[in-house]
């Protein structure tokens, strides 16, 4: 077995149920929530790689050195990448919003108008 | 000097180029014809000069260096197919209506000298290419199916040629076939190439020619293809263009020989490929031959028949003697000039009568002399009667196989030359003979350029019948060794003489007398074209055998259990499973439902999951 | 000018598209003369770039913020991007064209602002030499693109969108995952760096990481069996926006995997990861074509036929060797153009006739000649006729793939373009000598569009000569990795 | 183990099995209260990771302004999951 | 029995891949020191950027190219959103008011929010916070007012208007930068004028990093807000 921090753990958890809900469930929004939910594990996971045991945050006012803060890339990385989510989010549920007025449905398995 | 090649290729395409954008009549024709007569010039103006040294053109193309050579031996199937060219450019004025088929038929005669003079894979493969594209262009005008059937044949024969210069390629480093025959003599003693991959390439290339030249089994698109075109292109087509794929063959020997033979050494003292060539032609010869018989169509009689007279070409390569290479080489060029007439005689026919079945002609020899009478010399090269160009070269190519101790073979040429008889007769007697359709009556003769081009091709034949020797001569030339001995009119092989002069006397003083005795002493009497003959069976309505109407059934139903495996029908069967499965595929893999989907994704990082865990 | 200036390719369509609502206040009816000038500016700036880069034979660094590399986010315009950025400007330039006479839909303003970031996305995602700043890229692209294909508000607008959206998402994420582990494992997010640290990575991780982010890549590349929301995109989505996909929203997401798997090099499982890919690669070919095959839409049935020339870029730049990598450039240049003209030419058409069914291309040579005929020279070109450009591409294509030891695998993708040769032949025959109808006028622009690429076509495909040459350049410039690392001014941080 | 790290596994532990209710809860308003609770523990984790910006952004963003997307969304459509019968050609329903 | 098959086939999958993943991060140790760019960062924020927040000054001065790519995704979002929503008359169809609480509650807030929103992107610099969720917290304002009253319309076409201008002032800063340091994006305010060089850690100090979270804010306010008024509002039938 691997060992791995429990933050790790949480975050590939939150990766799997969300893609469990993109595989399992036939409602879009219950699809979209696994998509956000998935979004979110992907997000604790960037900020869990770059966090260093026993330091503070970044922000470098009151005694905190440059050797006593963890690492500022994920964190900004993950600010681009939440705001990123909550806009394929919005994107995604007006398109389910036209979805439903158009199929009267949002089960994925009735919305099959192009195939083949 | 140079840039006389480069004009020899690409004249035609440019004159069929500016021929379909000035699309005005007259204009068309005009540059059309100009663009078809000079590969003939300049051909004839070099002759002196591929006897003795190449003249070269290289052009470097996307990276490519095209090399484009005139020798000895490209030059015999570039004058071939010049000939051909013009007399179909003079067909074509009379029967062609649009710049689209001159367009077409320029490119492919573009495409078909590209293909004899190239000396590396990738210019060969480009004017391959643009070769077929040309005349898939000119049947799909016609015929959907037919036209679909033959190119997929043919890129099928395409892209296995493909992979076989990509696997020379990746072996030799080399395109040109001057490397890689150096490069594959090499391989003799390095042993790079085994012995799956030399059979491999055999395999790619043997189809890939094949293909063109219409070998058994992939020439079911022969007879689909050659009946749908223009029938004026179809003497090129058939003519010509055929002999692209026998040219391809004797480039296999070329470059591949050697290492054939030492990979797969030989059977029964014959070099083991080769074998396998000459029995692909007897067979071809063969089956053609009856299939020819059994049509009731004029374009498919002929489009079979031209099947099984390549055949003949591939046997006598596949006798792998030089005889045999001599008597393939003459077949070219008699095949070319007897065929080519045939279609255009063919295209005067049904351009006057717009009928192209048996049972609706007869009596046309009174209407069109003239074309009858160059019909019936193109009937007596085909079926082999000396004093004719198709007798001499069948002569050699049975000597060959003789003297190369291939007796099935050999019969296989017999039995062909005999089932060509039966089938130009019932073309001479059905069409030209007996009692006319009272609504061909107003039938007149063919017109002028399509007269001139037929009076081109006829000319050959009968010069080359009667003076053999100016060909065998060229080939002795071209090879560089005396091959075929004799003189002008006579040809001497190891086993054999034949005196063509004096067999034209014989056989001109034979007609004189049979021509007196006809005249003065022969009592003749009417048949009529009605009457038909049961061949034992009882009379009845729908079982009526005339000349003009199933004259051959009684063979078809004695054939019957052969002819009911058809490899036609084999590859539309395997055409339509492979569009049953495309459907299949299509709607059960893009099925429309996006959980579907996510799941491939899903297993797709599975597979890389397990392939990352094991 | 300064090389710096070549931010303005990033810039300038950015600040377009914000400043669409300001113009949209002022006057409507301005929206689309604005586009097409933007597009305009932006082939200026790109046919600049361009010379600047082939003239200098170096590659423009751009850095943002003024900070060098590993610090800063550097864009990296080497051969391959200047010309694939003037490819895109000079087609976008087209499509605001077209989109004027093939958009009708409201609210055009968006669509303009959603129009001009596709391009700057696309247009990102080739120039950038950020790990991150690619998927940030990557998101404009695929944003825009789920907003774009959704654009016509037809339930098949929707359902297209929806499935492009949930395989994007899910792709995307498994992309951060990817950054996020070789972000672990290297610290730096610089391209040329993580092409200097690689070797050095712990080899699960190397490994992990480099196959979820060709994964998250391969979604928006539509390798199989990714592609799935392809078709749908491409047949919903309008017109010009299905153009703009297929030349080079596509080639996009190719040369972002192909870079990223150069530059990943010194992992020890790379071969690994180059066969599988090559497998994929030709089953793409594969299964689109067949699916291809029996399409009764025309669109469709080209879309597939792009994913299956897509397959074969794939494949040839999967095969680890210099010739795979220029046929594959050669073969997206190529591609670009015939796409382009195809799908303008099938767009047309609908918009003319209504819908763009099988029936609808009977007796075209007569109602519409010129629009028949540049789709009959794009078709024959997909085919891979000689004396059109794909030939050239598809023979180095081939050529390199058995060089490489991939013979079975050219072997299937011939047996494929058989295939294409029938469905493309059969639309032909269609196109010509099927039904007949009235003579429709054609606007003159677009038939100058439409001839403007077959005459590109026909160039090539006579004269490949130039074309090889950039081709070969820009295949270097992805190939030629220790050149990519020293034409990035890195500084010495750690390390 | 110190009790720092014990509310690190229940904060985990309550992530998890509010995605997992998330998920498997047929009202969907109630899933989308789920998944921004599931946001709202991330960003707790956030600030002991000594992320204050991404924890602030995943509560504004992540949690608040998702989840309100969310509810508007099912309220233009409908609001529960339907449970369908199950018909024939399951192959083609993966 | 399909259901279950298919979940129990989900599941079996899921923990492979999770394993995989799971199995690759244990080669990236939690919690150890793995900075390399970072620490340069943090090395030299101040002097470089005169940021006392790292994250800030990564996110809107040293990745700066990334937050404008940020900033547009969220742009493409509203817009997308805009235009799928988009009906030729569109109103709000909420029946019911807000209870008393809410509606007074959000009668005194609602300035306080907008002021709180605006401290924290303002501050974005010195504190956590920053142009998001300062944008965010704005536009939750705006959100607080449509569920408060029925008749409640956000300006949209000022708004519209206001976000473009706002975007393009992102553009200009940075392509003032490219003018006056020859770079795009590049901190002219700090680097080339080098104002508040002595204020680090005050407010007035961090080159344009708070001109741009303020951009950053009012940009990311509006288009929420922006976001929240399409999905509200339905499509009148006549």
């Amino acid at each position: 077995m691997i060992h791995i921090s429990v933050y790790y753990f949480g975050a590939i958890s939150l990766i799997l149920i969300g893609l469990y809900a993109v595989l399992v469930k036939k409602n879009l929004l219950k699809m979209l929530i696994g998509l956000s939910i998935m979004e979110t594990g992907v997000n604790l996971l960037l900020i869990s790689v770059g966090y260093i045991s026993g330091r503070s945050a970044p922000i470098l006012s009151e005694g905190v050195g440059p050797n006593q803060a963890v690492d500022p890339i994920p964190q900004a990385l993950v600010l681009t990448a939440i705001v990123i989510g909550v806009a394929t989010t919005a994107m995604a549920l007006s398109v389910a919003i036209i979805l439903y007025e158009k199929y009267g449905t949002l089960n994925v398995e009735e919305i099959r108008r192009l195939r083949g | 000097m140079i840039n006389d090649l480069m004009i020899l290729i690409f004249a035609p395409l440019v004159a069929g180029i500016l021929a379909w954008a000035f699309d005005v009549r007259g204009i068309r024709e005009a540059i059309g014809f100009i663009g078809a007569a000079i590969p003939v010039v300049i051909l004839a103006k070099t002759y002196q000069t591929v006897l003795s040294n190449s003249i070269n053109y290289t052009i470097t193309v996307g990276g490519f260096k095209l090399i484009f050579q005139l020798t000895a031996l490209n030059w015999y199937f570039a004058a071939v197919a010049a000939i051909v060219g013009i007399a179909m450019a003079l067909g074509m004025i009379s029967t062609s209506r649009s710049g689209y088929e001159w367009l077409f038929a320029l490119m492919s005669y573009t495409g078909v000298l590209g293909v004899f003079l190239s000396q590396d894979f990738i210019g060969f493969f480009l004017l391959w290419e643009l070769m077929t594209f040309a005349s898939f262009m000119m049947v799909l005008r016609n015929n959907r199916h037919e036209s679909l059937k033959y190119f997929v044949l043919s890129v099928i024969g395409a892209y296995a040629m493909m992979l076989g210069i990509a696997i020379l390629y990746a072996k030799t480093g080399a395109l040109d076939f001057a490397t890689i025959r150096q490069a594959l003599y090499m391989d003799l003693s390095i042993g790079a190439i085994s012995k799956g991959e030399s059979a491999l390439l055999f395999v790619l290339f043997l189809t890939a020619f094949g293909v063109k030249a219409g070998a058994f089994p992939l020439h079911v698109w022969a007879p689909g293809a050659y009946s749908e075109a223009n029938q004026s292109y179809t003497s090129f087509f058939s003519g010509a263009l055929s002999k692209a794929g026998v040219y391809g063959i004797l480039l296999l020997y070329i470059l591949m020989g050697a290492k054939l033979y030492a990979e797969f050494g030989t059977f029964h003292g014959h070099l083991t490929f080769a074998y396998v060539i000459a029995w692909i032609g007897a067979i071809t010869v063969v089956v053609a031959s009856f299939l020819a018989v059994l049509q009731e169509d004029i374009r498919k009689l002929f489009a079979y028949s031209s099947v099984g007279q390549v055949g003949y070409i591939l046997l006598a390569f596949g006798v792998g003697t030089s005889l045999g290479f001599a008597g393939g080489l003459f077949h070219v060029l008699s095949h070319a000039v007897f065929k080519g007439l045939f279609w255009l005689v063919t295209a005067a026919i049904i351009l006057q009568t717009g009928k192209t079945k048996f049972k609706d002609m007869g009596g046309l020899a009174e209407k069109m002399p003239f074309t009858f009478a160059m019909g019936l010399i193109a009937v007596l090269s085909l079926s082999g009667i000396p004093p004719m160009a198709g007798f001499a070269s069948k002569w050699l190519i049975y000597e060959a196989a003789i003297q190369a101790h291939m007796p099935l073979v050999a019969g296989a040429i017999f039995l062909g030359s005999g089932l060509a008889f039966a089938y130009v007769v019932r073309f001479l007697y059905a069409v030209w003979f007996g009692q006319r359709p009272s609504d061909l009556d107003n039938v007149k003769e063919a017109p002028l350029p399509l007269l001139i081009g037929m009076a081109i091709l006829a000319i050959p034949n009968i010069l080359f019948g009667v003076a053999p020797g100016l060909v065998t001569e060229y080939i002795n030339k071209a090879f560089g060794s005396e091959i075929v001995g004799g003189d002008y009119f006579k040809l001497v092989t190891p086993t054999g003489t034949y005196n063509a002069l004096l067999v034209t006397i014989v056989l001109v003083l034979g007609l004189a007398i049979a021509g007196l005795v006809f005249l003065y002493g022969a009592t003749t009497r009417k048949i009529p074209v009605t009457n038909t003959y049961q061949s034992g069976n009882p009379v009845i309505e729908d079982y009526n055998l005339s000349i003009r109407r199933n004259f051959y059934k009684p063979l078809a139903e004695a054939l019957d259990f052969w002819l009911k495996y058809s490899w036609d029908r084999f590859y539309e069967r395997i055409a339509g499973i492979a569009e049953d499965f495309a459907d299949t595929l299509r709607q059960s893999f893009y099925n429309g439902n996006v959980q579907s989907y996510s799941w491939y994704l899903a297993i797709v990082l599975l597979i890389l999951a397990l392939w990352g865990v094991l | 000018m300064n090389g710096q200036y070549a931010a303005l390719i990033i810039a300038l369509p950015l600040v377009s598209a914000f400043f669409v609502p300001v113009i949209k206040a002022i006057s409507k009816k301005a929206v689309m003369p604005f586009l097409l000038l933007v597009t305009l500016a932006q082939v200026g700036i790109a046919g600049w770039v361009f010379n600047e880069v082939y003239t200098s034979d170096k590659p423009i660094i751009v850095m943002a913020g003024g900070w060098r590399p590993p610090v800063g986010i550097n864009l990296y315009i080497g051969h391959f991007a200047a010309l694939f950025v003037l490819i895109i400007a000079v087609i976008s330039f087209f499509m605001a064209y077209f989109s004027i006479k093939a958009v009708k839909v409201e609210p055009l303003d968006k669509y303009a602002m959603l129009f001009l970031l596709l391009m700057l996305g696309a247009t990102g995602m080739i120039a950038t030499g950020d790990i991150f700043n690619l998927f940030v890229f990557m998101e404009i692209t695929a944003i825009t693109a789920y907003a774009l294909t959704a654009y016509n508000k037809t339930g098949e607008a929707a359902e297209a969108s929806m499935k492009y959206m949930i395989l994007g998402g899910i792709g995307s994420s498994f992309f951060l995952i990817g950054i996020a582990l070789i972000y672990g494992a290297t610290g730096t997010l610089n391209m040329a760096q993580i092409a200097q640290l690689a070797g050095n990575i712990n080899p699960t991780v190397a490994q992990v990481g480099l196959a979820l982010l060709i994964f998250g890549l391969a979604v928006e590349a539509e390798l199989f069996p990714l592609n799935a929301w392809a078709p749908d995109a491409y047949q919903a989505a309008p017109h010009p926006i299905t153009v703009m996909f297929s030349a080079f929203v596509v080639k996009a997401g190719l040369y972002a995997a192909a870079r990223l798997l150069y530059l990943m090099q010194a992992v020890s499982t790379w071969h690994s990861v180059l066969r599988l890919l090559v497998i994929m690669a030709v089953l793409t070919v594969v299964v689109a074509e067949f699916s291809a095959l029996r399409q009764r839409d025309v669109k469709r049935m080209i879309a597939y036929s792009s994913i299956s020339q897509v397959g074969m870029i794939a494949f040839a730049l999967a095969l680890g060797s210099q010739a795979g990598v220029d046929a594959g450039v050669f073969h997206m240049v190529n591609h670009a153009i015939v796409k382009a003209l195809l799908f303008l030419g099938v767009g047309y058409v609908g918009i003319k006739l209504g819908g763009t069914t099988l029936e609808d291309f009977e007796g075209l040579g007569r109602r519409m000649p010129l629009t028949a005929f540049a789709i009959t020279v794009g078709s024959l070109s997909a085919v891979g006729i000689p004396l059109f450009n794909i030939f050239w591409s598809k023979v180095r294509i081939m050529l390199a793939g058995v060089s490489a030891g991939y013979t079975w695998g050219v072997a299937l993708i011939l047996g494929a373009s058989v295939v294409e040769a029938v469905y493309y032949l059969r639309l032909i025959h269609r196109i010509w000598f099927a039904g007949g109808g009235e003579r429709l006028s054609e606007s003159f622009a677009l038939g100058a569009i439409m001839l403007f690429l077959v005459a590109l076509i026909l160039v090539i495909g006579f004269y490949p000569n130039y074309a090889w040459s950039l081709a070969q350049k820009a295949g270097a410039d992805i190939f030629d990795v220790t050149r990519y690392v020293s034409n990035v001014p890195l500084m010495g941080v750690g390390a | 183990m110190n009790c720092i790290s014990c509310i690190e596994y229940i904060i985990v532990a309550i992530m998890i099995i509010s995605a997992i209710l998330a998920v498997e809860w047929k009202d969907l308003l109630a899933a989308a209260v789920g998944m921004a609770a599931v946001s709202l523990f991330a960003s707790i984790l956030f600030f002991m990771l000594q992320a204050p910006d991404v924890a602030m952004t995943e509560a504004a963003i992540g949690a608040a302004l998702s989840g309100a997307v969310f509810i508007f969304a099912i309220k233009r459509t409908r609001r529960f999951e339907t449970e369908e019968e199950e018909k024939p050609g399951w192959w083609m329903r993966w | 029995m399909v259901s279950v098959l298919k979940r129990s086939l989900a599941i079996i999958t899921l923990l492979i891949i999770g394993y995989w993943i799971a199995q690759a991060f244990a080669g990236v140790p939690f919690g150890q020191d793995k900075m390399l760019v970072g620490q340069y960062y943090l090395n030299n924020v101040k002097a470089q950027t005169g940021a006392v927040n790292a994250v800030t000054a990564v996110v809107v001065n040293y990745r700066g190219f990334d937050t404008l790519g940020e900033v547009t995704v969220l742009f493409i979002a509203s817009t997308g959103v805009g235009a799928l929503l988009w009906k030729r008359k569109k109103e709000r169809t909420a029946r019911t008011e807000g209870s008393i609480v809410l509606t007074t509650g959000t009668r005194y807030l609602f300035p306080f929010v907008l002021i709180f929103g605006a401290y924290i992107f303002i501050h974005g610099h010195l504190t956590p916070g920053g142009g998001f969720p300062g944008g965010a917290t704005i536009a939750t304002g705006f959100l607080l007012l449509y569920m408060a009253f029925i008749v409640y319309e956000i300006p949209h076409k000022g708004f519209e208007v206001a976000e473009g201008l706002v975007g393009m002032g992102y553009v200009i800063v940075g392509l003032i930068g490219l003018m006056i340091g020859g770079y795009f994006l590049f901190d002219w305010i700090w680097q080339t004028w080098q104002l508040g060089t002595n204020n680090i850690g005050r407010l007035l100090s961090g080159g344009f990093i708070p001109v741009i979270y303020t951009i950053i804010g009012l940009k990311v306010g509006t288009e929420l807000s922006g976001i929240i008024d399409n999905m509200i509002k339905e499509e009148v039938r006549e």
